[in-house]
């Protein structure tokens, strides 16, 4: 136990507001080298708030930041990083045509005696970060725009890494990562806190929070609720504490009654990433997707939902071969698709939620090709009363929401279409506990009005808890369905890894 | 490629030799303001808008024609225009002018008949108008001062270039832009000319160089690289063109190997007439064209300038003959060598 | 290792590959058909008389590289030449008026910086502004008058070095060197950095503003310098705004593979697409294809210019 | 919200065109007559036109330099048509219309197949189409129109000038699109985030191609109203209208990055320009100092709008 060392950093009463809206009321927080200390709270609590202000890029109104026991004003990130504070952001900062090796070492480039770039020490430097971080398949010449999630995941915590940062801050890390990953970062996080790096992390992970921190604070609405030694909490306690009431099970999957199939698909291909895949989903099922990051199921969803339209196999709605080759067609055969991407491909964030929810069936507010705002404006309502999304109107802009609310508009843009498939990609990714309950519960609610639904997800409790079956994918193709009795930890992660060497 | 001289007129080469017949100017054409007010020896204000601003060509016809108008005292100009010559915005100048209530326009027009609607529209508020320099369609205007005949300048080009290169010597030509009336209407005459007194003339090209001075350079540059000994002369058809193909010849020290005749302001044309790599340049007297502008407005307005007159006397010029109708002829180009050049300054 | 990065390279510099496999392309055929087009005197006159171009094309990438673009290039140009020519007429030593117009671009374009920067107004819109503003303030204040009666020590752009015109070496020496400080220096990843993601440089520790401010300063100074060039290469400067050139430089820049996006591109590729326009100009006189049809030819291989590059990255990524 | 932001710029455009009107009302009295109100909108009607499209093309984060080569073959090739052709006028105008919408309709097939950047691609047809006037015209003007083609560029309709009902009808089909229809809605979703409207269904290279068609059609327009009101064709026209056109648009608020923009702003912005133009000409000021007061301006106006939004509270 380090628990008496001085703290490297530490907030004092902080406070900050964004014009009117008051962000942070008076957060304390502190970092002692060679501890993880967690940041925990729902979605908008102000977490990456706190964060930014601790790496420079946002000024408090109130309240001091220490740096090894002295108050500083920290002017900006390079201030920051300069004090030994480096950051792995929430949304990834990245510079898409840039190599790995640029990205890491942008702002800190090695030089040569003359003065100008070392490019040789760029790449092996880089190269030796990555392999630290366990990723010796990542290419240092690569330019990122080329890269998965997960992958670009990596460049951004190298990039920290590189630094050689006494405070490493990881805003939500594991996102979008899948268990494996997870696994990985986590023995890089430990090795680091074994060097004495303090570590802050924030994650909406229970089982990361319980696995590697020591500490952990709780935000809520903007205010510190507790500090405490992980060892002292327990997960209900936690989730009380983030929530500010208690939630009784993580994953309530309800028994309903399962119907006719609705959608199947038969030897499915499409560019070699998806291959040759075959299942049935039944009104009132939830179908749950499992696999490595990369496997392929994004792309499976994205084929069905006739984004990158097949170009094998068979789609079958209600017994009858149907074709979608556009996502027009997909939506008039009653298929939604929730993508994974939300900022990119779920939302169009400068507008209101009134113009996102109806984004999917402007055809049908409309008469003679007028949209009826009248109705548009009631649909919104309707959806901000259903899913409980937290705005001040159908007028509000998507952008000024929370994560989470983001997600419940994405959701209600597209139970608006009225479908009966409903495909979920990583329905929950940085969603906090109180909000991902929610829209566990509404799914459970859909199934039972006999929509079926299929679920991507990367956290394994999760498709374990919500599946009825289990489909796992591995290098584009499935390699196992479970039946919800048959699916353990054991038997899925088995199936992940499967035909790997294939 | 053949010349049309961008209109449907057809070409009137002037006789081989220096004879010039006098022709009757013919029945007045042009057109009368409607209730123009009364406005003799009462002070005018004028507006003159050329082509464009801010090049050296206009400015010294603007010269001129304050000349005329510091000599007259009864008649203020201002001279405002667009910045590219677009025939467009020259005319939402006049149309601005015609409803700031101004006595008189003088124009020199970017394209005759799209200018002709908003001219016409002048005269009718009583605004006495008249050309300079590029005509517009006559009955849109009461007099233009021409400051020489298309087929006399064809015939001075051509006539300079065969002296220069020989009958049997070989030619291009670097031009403004194809869609340039005056310009070509020049290359027309000059294509009909040399077909009739200098059949043997080899024409080679013409190339677009807009008013732009690296342009034409490079562009002339091309012609010599391309041709080599073939080409023996070009041809400058604007008063841009024309120096920067004087600077290419003598960049490239084709000095007396390739000669250069064109339009040119004496100024520019000095260091390489002064150093004998350009033996001439012709123009006519760019402030002289304004002066008589000027002057041609005032004898209008106050009606001692009237249809039927077959001169005009314009101050320090003298007579001017009226010729086609409706025009003022400046007198033929004028061809500035060596031995005069230095006593310009425009 | 080697292998890969080698082919890596390859693909990321394809748009320069590219252009310069058009430029042999071009000199062969058109060569074949007439000789004259590749003699060295032509082959000079394409250099020379385009070198200009170039040079402020260089300042034009590294501007569309940080995510920003300049309409009012041609504008500044035409001002500074003339700045350099009143200088030298009225008496000014010949190297005030070569230096002091580099200077005067380096400014006039810092401020626009700032405007950009910190004050937050589009580029599109303040060069759009900056090219009215600098178009009329030239006449306003010079009548456009030509300047002529230049001294000939004054004529830097006629200068030969090892029998090559200075043009030619300004057109190489910068090329070269901007190319390094875009890819070896701190300040050129910058570049390369706001472009690609403003968010993600401040967070690396780049000042956004800053550095935006002093790449349109620095691209000012190269336009001083293309001015300069552009002002002492006849014996007359016409006082205007050369019209279009703009046009011609952000068309350099963008078909030297210069994303318009911001973040990727060289100024090797733009210096390349400005020598090919120039040949292709050249060579058409060479093919004696009929004037009239010549923009029309120009527009349908810089057409292909782009098709080509879009089916290049539609292979490669 | 948005709205509001939105009107925000909108209403500072209005407060400055009305100031911009009294002050030059006050100091020429020339100015504010309706003979010369109504003879502005005829000289910029052409603008116009095309500034209604250049919003929505705007408004996808795209842009369209080549609608003045287009006007110029359109103008070219109604002649063409005409007169070498010897077709009736009409069908002349009709088919070289029918020319000028596959112009806009090449530009949007070569941003939404071969993925092009607009301002890349737009820049190579600027020099294509005008090269196709030119080499089709062969320099030559065709003049000589019948006198009742005049009728739509030189005659007055109920009093006003005919070609700004023509203004007026497309202006108001652009705005009607634009604010109420799907159309308009599927525009500005696709301005602000493309994949995301690809994702909910929306057409996005069905909606590029109609948009860049409709420049290509309003430039056509333009053309016809142009030739009608010179009474002339020839190969230059329009050129650099582009930069009037966009200026008009920016100055309007639409944002560059797409997105935002409203075509009331468009028409706020058109005025702006026209009535300072007319104004300061009238009151002594030469055609280089109103173009330096015309950027001023345009600076001024991002300037006072992002300050005001700034400092009234988001
Ligand atoms: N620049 C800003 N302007 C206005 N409001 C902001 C700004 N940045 C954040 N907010 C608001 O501050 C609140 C806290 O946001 P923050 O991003 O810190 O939440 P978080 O705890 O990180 O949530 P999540 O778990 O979703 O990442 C949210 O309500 C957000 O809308
Ligand atoms: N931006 C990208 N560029 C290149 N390849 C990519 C990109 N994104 C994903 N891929 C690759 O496409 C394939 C399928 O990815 P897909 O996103 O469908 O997988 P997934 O199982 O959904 O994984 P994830 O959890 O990352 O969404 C994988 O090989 C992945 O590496
Ligand atoms: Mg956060
Ligand atoms: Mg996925």
């Amino acid at each position: 136990m380090r628990t008496e060392a001085e703290p490297i950093v530490a907030l004092r009463a902080i406070e900050k507001s964004f014009g009117p809206v008051s962000v942070l009321k008076g957060v304390d927080f502190d970092l002692r080298p060679g501890e993880v200390h967690a940041l925990m709270g729902e979605n908008g609590a102000g977490k990456s708030t706190l964060i930014r202000i601790m790496s420079g890029a946002h000024q408090p109104n109130a309240g001091t930041v220490e740096i090894d026991g002295r108050a500083r004003r920290l002017d900006g990130p390079r201030d920051a990083q300069d004090r030994g504070i480096a950051v792995v952001h929430q949304e990834l900062l990245l510079f898409p045509a840039l190599t790995v090796a640029e990205n890491i070492f942008t702002g800190h480039a090695p030089r040569t005696p003359r003065g100008t770039l070392d490019w040789g020490a760029m790449r092996r430097d880089a190269r030796a970060i990555l392999d630290r971080l366990d990723c010796p398949d990542l290419d240092v010449d690569e330019t990122v725009s080329k890269l998965s999630v997960a992958n670009r995941q990596r460049v951004e915590i190298a990039r920290a890494l590189s630094r050689n940062a006494r405070v490493l801050v990881m805003d939500e890390p594991t996102a979008a990562l899948a268990e494996a990953d997870v696994r990985r970062l986590l023995d890089v996080v430990r090795s680091l806190r074994a060097e004495g790096v303090g570590i802050v992390y924030v994650s909406h992970r229970m089982n990361e929070i319980f696995e590697i921190a020591d500490r952990v604070t709780v935000l809520r609405d903007g205010g510190t609720i507790a500090t405490r030694p992980v060892g002292e909490v327990t997960e209900a306690a936690l989730v009380s504490m983030m929530v500010g009431r208690d939630i009784d099970e993580l994953f309530p999957k309800e028994d309903i009654p399962i119907g006719e199939t609705v959608l199947e698909v038969r030897g499915l291909a499409h560019a070699g990433k998806v291959r040759d895949v075959s299942f049935a989903v039944r009104a009132g099922e939830i179908l749950g997707i499992a696999g490595l990051v990369g496997s392929g199921r994004t792309e499976l969803a994205q084929t069905i939902f006739g984004v990158t339209p097949a170009t094998e196999g068979e789609i079958l709605i209600d017994g009858r071969p149907v074709t979608v080759g556009s996502v027009r067609e997909a939506i008039d055969r009653r298929i939604a698709y929730v993508p994974e991407d939300r900022a990119q491909h779920g939302l169009v964030r400068p507008q209101t939620i009134r113009e996102n929810v109806s984004m999917a069936i402007l055809d049908r507010l409309t008469r003679r090709s007028v949209v009826d705002t009248s109705r548009e404006t009631a649909l919104a309502e309707d959806a901000i009363r259903r899913f409980a999304i937290r705005a001040r109107g159908p007028g509000q802009v998507v952008a000024q929401l929370s994560g989470g609310n983001q997600q419940k508009v994405v959701i209600a843009k597209w139970l608006a279409t009225d479908p009966r498939i409903l495909i979920l990609d990583e329905p929950t990714r940085g969603v906090d506990v109180g909000a991902k309950t929610e829209i566990h519960k509404l799914m459970n609610q859909l199934a039972r009005q006999g929509l079926a639904i299929i679920m991507i997800s990367s956290e394994l409790p999760e498709v374990l808890g919500m599946s009825d079956r289990i489909l796992v994918m591995n290098g584009g193709r499935m390699t196992a369905i479970l039946d919800r009795s048959e699916a353990t930890p054991d038997t899925v992660g088995t199936a992940m890894m499967t035909g790997h060497a294939a | 490629s053949t010349w049309t001289g961008g209109d449907d007129q057809p070409a009137s080469p002037l006789a081989c030799d220096a004879t010039v017949t006098a022709v009757p100017p013919g029945d007045y054409n042009g057109g009368e303001p409607t209730d123009a007010p009364d406005r003799n020896g009462k002070p005018l204000r004028v507006v003159d808008i050329p082509k464009l601003v801010g090049v050296g060509y206009f400015n010294s016809t603007a010269s001129g024609i304050q000349e005329a108008a510091k000599e007259l005292g009864s008649m203020t100009v201002t001279t405002d225009g667009p910045t590219r010559a677009n025939i467009d915005e020259q005319i939402t100048f006049i149309d601005n002018y015609i409803t700031s209530g101004v006595d008189g326009i003088l124009f020199a027009a970017n394209d005759p008949v799209a200018i002709a609607p908003v001219l016409k529209r002048a005269l009718e508020a009583g605004i006495n108008v008249v050309g300079y320099d590029a005509d517009a369609e006559p009955d849109a205007r009461q007099w233009f001062v021409n400051q020489a005949e298309p087929n006399g300048v064809a015939k001075s080009m051509i006539d300079q270039l065969a002296s220069e290169i020989g009958e049997e010597g070989s030619f291009a030509i670097v031009t403004s832009t194809f869609t340039t009336p005056n310009q070509a209407r020049w290359i027309t005459e000059m294509a009909a000319y040399a077909e009739k007194c200098h059949p043997k003339l080899k024409f080679l090209e013409t190339v677009e160089a807009q008013e732009d001075n690296i342009l034409s350079f490079n562009q002339a540059q091309t012609l010599i690289n391309k041709y080599g000994d073939e080409l023996k002369g070009i041809l400058g058809m604007t008063s841009v063109a024309t120096p920067a193909a004087s600077e290419a010849v003598q960049q490239n020290n084709l000095c007396g190997k390739v000669a250069v005749v064109g339009l040119a302001l004496p100024n520019a044309m000095k260091p390489y007439v002064n150093n004998d790599c350009v033996k001439s340049t012709i123009l006519w007297s760019t402030v002289d064209l304004g002066y008589a502008a000027g002057m041609a407005m005032r004898a209008v307005a106050d009606g001692t300038l009237k249809p039927g007159d077959t001169t005009f006397k314009a101050g320090r010029l003298g007579d001017l003959q009226i010729v086609n109708q409706s025009q003022i002829l400046l007198g033929a180009p004028k061809v500035f060598t060596k031995v005069d050049i230095n006593d310009f300054d425009f | 290792m080697r292998g890969p990065t080698l082919s890596r390279r390859l693909s990321a510099s394809g748009q320069e590959i590219l252009l310069l496999a058009a430029l042999v392309a071009l000199f062969l055929v058109v060569g074949w058909i007439n000789p004259r087009f590749v003699s060295q005197n032509n082959l000079t006159s394409i250099f020379v008389g385009n070198a200009y171009i170039a040079v402020a094309a260089i300042g034009m990438s590294m501007v569309i590289i940080s995510g920003h673009i300049d309409v009012s290039v041609g504008a500044l140009i035409g001002v500074l030449a003339t700045v350099s020519g009143l200088l030298v007429t009225g008496g000014y030593p010949v190297w005030l008026s070569w230096l002091l117009p580099v200077l005067l671009g380096g400014v006039v374009n810092a401020g626009l910086g700032v405007l950009i920067a910190y004050l937050k107004v589009p580029s599109i819109i303040a060069t759009l502004a900056m090219l009215s503003i600098l178009r009329g303030g030239l006449i306003t204040v010079t009548g456009g008058a030509w300047i002529s009666g230049l001294p000939p020590s004054f004529q830097l752009a006629q200068f030969r070095l090892f029998d090559v015109p200075s043009p030619v070496w300004f057109m190489i020496v910068m090329t070269v060197g901007f190319a390094f400080v875009l890819r070896s220096t701190a300040f050129g990843r910058a570049i390369y950095a706001v472009g690609g993601n403003p968010e993600a440089a401040e967070a690396s520790g780049i000042p956004y503003k800053a550095t935006i401010v002093k790449v349109f300063a620095l691209h000012g100074l190269i336009a001083g310098v293309s001015a300069t060039l552009f002002a002492t290469q006849l014996q007359v400067i016409q006082s205007t705004v050369p019209n279009g050139l703009e046009l011609i430089v952000i068309t350099a820049a963008v078909v030297g593979g210069v994303s318009i996006l911001g973040g990727v591109g060289t100024v090797v590729g733009s210096t390349l697409a400005a020598i090919l326009f120039a040949a292709i100009g050249s060579s058409l006189i060479f093919l004696n294809v009929s004037a009239y049809w010549l923009r029309a030819v120009q527009g349908i291989l810089i057409l292909a210019t782009v098709l080509a590059d879009m089916a290049r990255r539609g292979r490669t990524g | 919200m948005t709205l509001r932001s939105l009107l925000r710029h909108e209403a500072i455009l209005a407060l400055i065109l009305a100031l911009a009107l009294a002050v030059l009302a006050i100091d020429n009295e020339r100015f504010f007559t309706a003979a010369n109100l109504l003879n502005q909108g005829r000289l910029m009607t052409e603008v116009g036109l095309i500034a209604v499209a250049m919003t929505f093309v705007i408004v996808t984060g795209g842009i369209d330099l080549s609608v003045g080569s287009i006007l110029g073959l359109c103008a070219i090739l109604i002649g063409v048509f005409w007169k070498t052709l010897g077709l009736p006028l009409p069908a002349a105008i009709g088919l070289s219309m029918a020319v000028g919408t596959l112009a806009g309709f090449v530009n949007g097939l070569i941003i939404t197949r071969f993925r092009v950047p607009p301002l890349i691609a737009t820049l190579a047809t600027l020099a294509l189409y005008r090269g196709l006037a030119e080499g089709i015209s062969q320099a030559q003007s065709i003049r000589g129109y019948p006198k009742w083609f005049f009728v739509l560029g030189q005659g007055d309709f109920l009093g006003i000038p005919t070609q700004l009902w023509l203004l007026a009808a497309v202006a108001f089909a652009g705005f009607f699109v634009l604010r109420y229809t799907a159309f308009g809605r599927a525009t500005y979703a696709i301005g602000n985030n493309e994949q995301g409207a690809a994702f909910s269904g929306i057409d996005v290279a069905r909606t590029k191609l109609w948009i860049y068609s409709a420049s290509g059609f309003v430039s056509s327009l333009a053309a016809v109203v142009f030739v009608s009101r010179v009474s002339t064709t020839r190969s230059d026209m329009g050129s650099g209208i582009e930069l009037d056109v966009i200026t008009a648009v920016v100055l309007g608020g639409t944002s560059i990055f797409g997105g935002r923009g409203l075509v009331v702003g468009t028409l706020l912005g058109l005025c702006l320009v026209q009535v300072l133009k007319n104004g300061l000409a009238l009151s002594g000021v030469r055609g280089d100092g109103t173009i330096v007061i015309i950027g001023a301006v345009l600076i001024a106006a991002v300037l006072i709008s992002n300050f005001l939004g700034r400092y009234s509270g988001d």
